[in-house]
């Protein structure tokens, strides 16, 4: 049998198969899920570039097969999806209607190996609704209070993506009499500029939906945080991603290359204010799945920059980023599963000092961390050196100004989370939380050592990033094993870096170890210097509750001032403008089905034009 | 060079540089207890200026070496002082500074300040006078340099040693004796 | 002479006011009155002099203990800001149950001077809230306010003295020959 | 050169950084003292201190992180040393110079601080916690016209390694302090910032906050916290020399510039109030951001 059809059948039908045990045992169902996992990942390392499909449909030719581009990502995904599987079993025990749950997550994997494999339009869009379907059911699953709103939320502009992807495809089978993707791809310089332009903003929606770009951010947030956290892994680490495909499709593979610059850069400056807005959120979350989920908004403006500026290092950094985005978004969300799971809560609020009780939890939660704020020595680095190196080499400082504005503020929140989850004083309350399963906590550790292992050596993914690299049109990249080098002819050479870290670490540790060993103390947190008052056990002194005041009293008047700005500037007449325009938004799911056709319908004439 | 050190008189060796630089590096846990208090500003600033014979303040209990009790002490404060110099790290001193810290002073007749400190924390320097002017504070200092010079000033040792006596007379005072326990 | 007149009138007017729950009311002298009251009229005295005599500030709360004839006294220390004038509204209070009239609804300041005589000379105020502890801790003993508890005794119990020292004779000798001065009787009497 | 060479020199590195830096901070308490018309304590003080912190006979810590705390800060000031040029042209002195760039050193100089505020949030003392959130606060304020201040200056030469720019100030024997004012100015006025001194010690505040961040290390964990301030600031300034003064083609240089630009932020710091957390903030986004900006548009046109 063909690969790609095993590997699709393994989700797909494994999915229907998976349904059917859970109805006759769980432990088979657990079982069945696990090895449908690996056997995904498995039979994904086993397909070539070279292995297609092809049939004939209605006059068009559809295929299959993975081209050189959409291989690193399902790369991403034949890695986090089995090891969010087997995270799942553990995760989601004692819940009910695991059959439903299981096939849906064996779909929405099954959907994305659909999209990867796509040669032409419509089995990606195919691939793409049941993708979007499946991840809104799945949304539904936990029947929690309000989360009909945001599936609602979700499946919104989910549909305003689709209908834009739709109408996309049928310009582009009006104008090109074709549905392949790589022949669009290289019959695109021929169109007429406005064909051009309507294509391709209309892909960009579509998929920057699913990539969670600004102004299409929305549902981001909520849809991430409110779904089991197994699935949050793959929602927000693989599932984004798709966005991330589609866009380098389009603005790399269709505008640049054929000299089109310019919708990237606004996509640039959208990937930077995207980046530069989830972090300020992000701060300010009670809650540490808000928080990631904010943290994932504001880290995929990171790659939607580097993908909008093209240039060669650019796109390398955002794909590597992509990768690495999957890696550590899925540790973080597995660890904060692990903790929802243990101690029954997220909230910063109620949550303290786990770090005993769940020290494994810990440690890749702290990798993944360092990882995510990007400081030497661990894989993070290697991503935002590239990206940052790219925009100034290529004249885009502006934007990196942006990105490293958002990226220093990304380290409030990544001490945020470790503090307010793990760290501070211990409370009577979670005395008795013990480490997640070993099943919850091997995954993520395997993660993390994944992100050490890049962050000195990561060359061992930019061989496959170079080989996708191809896809895009950049055929001669030279890379290094453990290099970086930025077109100025600049280099950063990692194992320096990570040694002499490594190397001091480990000496001073030994040091301040052994010195004076008998003379030092573990004492508990309720011991520490309050002007000599001893703390009772009632008393607990752990600073939570609004952690970064200061910081939101300095950005605020200057928020105020803009917007205050803004308001002198557009003048009053604008409110009556404003009043006109929330009728719009009536809360009732009909009218925005209507508002979605409407549109559809005006995406339509427009392409009429056209033809 | 044949003569090589055994390990008394190399210890001996050690035990002198770290003297050397206990004495020479004070720093004193801020935490005013009566109102003796007030002459410790003058001492630091620049009518006495006691930085420059390696004095300073420090802010938390953790990082002092010596705990200045100025003054009289309530019995409420002293259950926040013991606590305090039980936070201290070792070798740590103790300077009872003022009458009040050797015989009550002018409170001998209060019923709720102390009235010997020595009973409830080792003191190895007291500095007399009600209040002592900055240069007998400046004097006492000296004092206790002198003597951590010379390995004098164990109070912290004896401290640790007859832990059993000085609870007694703490919890003689402190009848709600609610603290964590004494544990380096 | 400084002209009383507003003092005079004070008392003319709480004295029509209040009529026979003003046991006394006299000018101690110029920007001084003093008003005894009862415990039942305390608070509509306090009132009144707060809202129609602009006695807005509550200076203090204090407290004598009148042992000899079972009483402690309460003294409530009112400011005037316009005439610049203070008012000392005082009631008695039975020793043997001593219970008075909560009064921080009206300053809500009473209540710490509330809490310190609460603490200080175990007089119960009726439903005053706030923790037991003031400014002791942990006090088991009498209040130590009150006249008859024997505060030498009680240090006598409770400290040691350091030994030598058990009489201070010696430091007023030394004194009193270097400074050339006789030795009051009255400080030869006090002491230990 | 061989492998033990390169040892050899680096802990000679990192020596004399060790000693300068305690130097350096006894200076300052010196010339604080004397702006306050006292004496001051011997310029050797800081040896006695951190002597006397690693003799301490007790420790203690709340957990494996506060354990930790004071590595993170220690490796990373000797790996940002180790990438700082110090002479120019020295075989000798190269360390790892060649390996980094201006980029890496920002990243680095983050990583201490962050390991730090880690062990800091495991010893459950309120006030460090506060004192963490003030200091993240305030890196988030003077990294943004600091980091545009240095991309003024990487695209104004084309490049982003320090040893270019210090190479190309040797060769034209000229600072970049001369050629892009308006960066230097910038990146000048916010080192009082990155030294956390007064006006801007809202972190270590410690009337109000026990020291913050530190209040509770004692003992060898403040030793080596002492230890790699040092050695962090000693590379701090000569990160700075390295980008706008010039450079230095031996250590004596480096020495002498390293010391007179201390005495800015010790000077500063001397006669300053304290800014509260905001305060400080506005203040970095005022001046020193207008006039990075400034140096951006020159550079960038």
């Amino acid at each position: 049998m063909n690969t790609l059809v095993l590997l699709l059948l393994i989700f797909f039908g494994g999915g229907l198969l998976t349904y059917l045990a859970y109805k006759i045992s769980k432990v088979v169902g657990d079982i069945l899920i696990a090895i449908l996992g690996l056997a995904g990942a498995y039979v994904f390392f086993t397909v070539s570039s070279q292995t297609s499909l092809t049939f004939s449909l209605g006059g068009f030719t559809l295929g299959l097969g993975f081209s050189e581009y959409s291989w690193i990502f399902g790369l991403l995904l034949s890695i986090l999806a089995p090891l969010a599987l087997i995270y799942s079993i553990p995760y989601m025990k004692g819940h009910d209607r695991l059959e439903w749950f299981y096939m849906l997550f064996l779909f929405v994997i099954g959907g994305m190996f659909g999209i990867l494999m796509a040669k032409d339009w419509v089995t990606l869009f195919i691939f793409w609704e049941i993708m979007t379907w499946s991840s809104y059911l799945i949304i539904l699953y936990s029947r929690k209070k309000g989360l009909d709103k945001i599936g609602l939320k979700y499946i919104f502009f989910s549909a305003i993506g689709a209908y834009s992807l739709l109408t996309a495809i049928v310009v582009i089978g009006g104008t090109m009499r074709t549905l392949s993707i790589a022949e669009t791809i290289s019959l695109f310089g021929v169109l007429p500029l406005k064909a051009q332009l309507l294509i391709g903003i209309l892909l960009i929606t579509g998929f920057g939906v699913k990539a969670a770009v600004m102004p299409l951010h929305v549902w981001a947030p909520d849809a991430y945080t409110n779904t089991p956290m197994s699935f949050s892994a793959i929602f927000s680490g693989a599932m984004s991603k798709m966005g991330i495909y589609g866009l380098g499709l389009v603005v790399v593979n269709m505008y640049l290359n054929h000299g089109i610059g310019s919708v990237g850069h606004w996509l640039a400056w959208f990937g930077a204010f995207t980046a530069l807005f989830g972090t300020f959120y992000a701060v300010v979350q009670d809650d540490a799945r808000k928080l990631l989920a904010w943290s994932s908004v504001a880290q995929l403006g990171y790659i939607v920059t580097g993908i909008g500026i093209g240039t060669k290092l650019a796109v390398f950094a955002a794909l590597y980023l992509a990768l690495l985005h999957g890696l550590f978004k899925g540790t973080l969300f597995m660890a904060i599963g692990a903790v929802e799971r243990q101690a029954g809560t997220t909230k910063f609020s109620e949550l303290r000092a786990l770090i005993r009780k769940m020290p494994y939890t810990f440690l890749s939660a702290l990798i993944a961390i360092i990882a995510l704020a990007g400081i030497p020595p661990l894989a993070g680095f290697v991503g935002k050196w590239m990206l940052y190196e790219s925009l100034i080499t290529s004249g885009h400082y502006w934007v990196v100004i942006f990105l490293f504005f958002a990226s220093t503020a990304g380290f409030l929140y990544s001490y945020r989370f470790l503090f307010g989850v793990f760290l501070g004083q211990e409370e009577d309350d979670y005395k008795d939380v013990k480490e997640a399963p070993a099943l919850m906590t091997l995954p993520m550790l395997l993660l993390a050592l994944v992100l050490i292992v890049l962050g000195t050596l990561p060359g061992f993914i930019f061989k496959p990033l170079a080989y996708s690299m191809q896809g895009l049109g950049f055929t001669d990249i030279s890379y290094h094993m453990s290099v970086l080098t930025n077109s100025w002819g600049n280099s950063v050479s990692l194992p320096y870096i990570s040694w002499t870290l490594a190397t001091v670490f480990v000496l001073f540790l030994i040091v301040i170890t052994w010195v004076n060993h008998k003379g030092t103390h573990n004492v508990s947190t309720k011991d520490i210097h309050t002007a000599g008052e001893p703390p009772s056990e009632e008393d607990n002194y752990h600073f939570a509750l609004d952690f970064y005041k200061p910081f939101m009293r300095s950005i605020a008047p200057v928020f105020k001032y803009s917007i205050t700005r803004i308001y002198n500037a557009i003048g009053r007449g604008i409110e009556d403008f404003f009043e006109y325009v929330r009728r719009f938004y009536t809360g009732n799911a009909q009218t925005y089905a209507l508002y979605v056709i409407i549109f559809f319908a005006i995406l339509l004439l427009l392409a009429n034009q056209i033809f | 060079m044949n003569y090589v050190l055994n390990d008394r008189e190399s210890s001996k060796i050690i035990e002198f540089i770290k003297n050397f630089a206990r004495k020479n590096s004070l720093w004193i846990a801020a935490y005013g207890t009566g109102c003796g208090a007030i002459e410790i500003p003058p001492t630091m600033t620049s009518r006495y200026d006691a930085e420059r014979l390696s004095i300073r303040g420090a802010a938390t209990p953790r990082q002092a070496d010596v705990l200045l009790i100025t003054g009289y002490l309530a019995v409420k404060t002293l259950k926040r002082v013991i606590r305090t110099y039980e936070q201290m790290q070792d070798p740590k001193y103790v300077i009872g500074f003022g009458s009040c810290t050797i015989n009550g002073g002018m409170y001998w007749d209060s019923y709720n300040t102390i009235k010997q400190l020595g009973l409830y924390i080792p003191v190895d320097v007291y500095i007399n006078g009600c209040m002592p002017r900055p240069e007998a504070v400046i004097a006492g200092f000296a004092k206790l340099q002198e003597m951590i010079g010379k390995g004098e000033a164990n109070g912290w040792k004896h401290y640790k040693e007859n832990l059993e006596w000085y609870r007694q007379n703490q919890q003689r005072l402190i009848k709600n004796w609610k603290m964590p326990d004494f544990n380096w | 002479m400084a002209d009383l007149n507003f003092e005079n009138k004070l008392i003319i007017d709480i004295q029509e006011h209040f009529r026979e729950n003003i046991i006394a009311a006299k000018v101690k002298r110029q920007k001084r009155v003093e008003i005894r009251t009862n415990r039942e009229s305390i608070e509509s005295v306090l009132l009144y002099l707060k809202e129609k005599q602009g006695f807005i500030h509550l200076a203090h709360i204090s407290c004598v203990d009148w042992m000899e004839e079972n009483r402690f006294e309460l003294v409530f220390i009112l400011w005037q800001p316009q005439e610049k004038i203070n008012v000392l509204v005082k009631i008695d209070v039975n020793r043997l149950n001593p219970v008075a009239p909560n009064i921080d609804y009206i300053w809500s300041q009473a209540n710490t001077y509330e809490r310190e005589i609460r603490e200080m000379f175990g007089i119960e105020f009726e439903g005053l809230v706030g923790r037991r502890e003031l400014i002791l801790e942990d006090w088991d003993d009498m209040p130590p306010m009150r006249r008859d508890f024997d505060t030498l005794q009680y240090v006598m119990d409770n400290y040691k003295f350091r030994s030598g020292r058990e009489d201070a004779q010696d430091v007023r000798e030394t004194i009193a020959k270097r400074t050339g001065e006789e030795i009051p009787e009255i400080a030869k009497k006090y002491s230990r | 050169m061989t492998f033990w060479q390169i040892l050899g020199i680096a802990l000679l590195t990192i020596l004399i950084a060790f000693i300068t830096g305690l130097f350096y901070m006894g200076i300052r308490r010196k010339v604080i003292a004397r702006v306050q018309n006292r004496y001051g304590p011997p310029v050797y003080q800081n040896f006695l201190d951190v002597m006397k912190l690693w003799s301490k006979d007790s420790n203690i810590h709340h957990g494996i992180m506060q354990h930790l705390a004071p590595l993170w800060m220690i490796s990373m000031s000797i790996a940002t040393l180790l990438f700082v040029p110090i002479a120019y042209k020295s075989h000798f002195w190269t360390n790892f110079t060649f390996n980094g760039d201006l980029i890496l050193l920002l990243y680095l100089m983050v990583f201490g601080s962050l390991g730090f505020a880690l062990g800091v949030g495991q010893t459950g003392n309120p006030n460090s916690a506060i004192g963490v959130s003030r200091g993240l606060t305030q890196l988030v304020g003077y990294e943004l016209p600091w980091v545009i201040a240095l991309i003024a200056v990487m695209i104004q030469y084309k490049t982003t390694s320090l040893t270019d720019l210090v190479a190309f100030q040797q060769q034209h024997h000229t600072w970049i302090a001369f050629q892009q004012p308006f960066a230097f100015l910038a990146a000048f006025l916010l080192i009082p910032a990155m030294f956390h001194y007064s006006p801007y010690d809202v972190i270590v505040a410690p009337a109000e906050l026990a020291s913050g961040p530190i209040s509770e290390f004692g003992g060898k964990y403040l030793g080596l916290m002492m230890s790699s301030s040092s050695i962090f600031m000693f590379a701090k300034l000569a990160l700075f020399v390295d980008i706008f003064l010039g450079g230095a083609q031996n250590w004596l240089w480096m020495i002498i510039k390293t010391l007179t630009l201390y005495m800015w932020p010790v000077l500063w710091s001397a006669i300053s109030p304290r800014y509260r957390t905001e305060q400080s903030i506005w203040s970095v986004w005022k001046w020193p951001l207008i006039l990075s900006v400034l140096g951006l548009i020159i550079a960038s046109v």
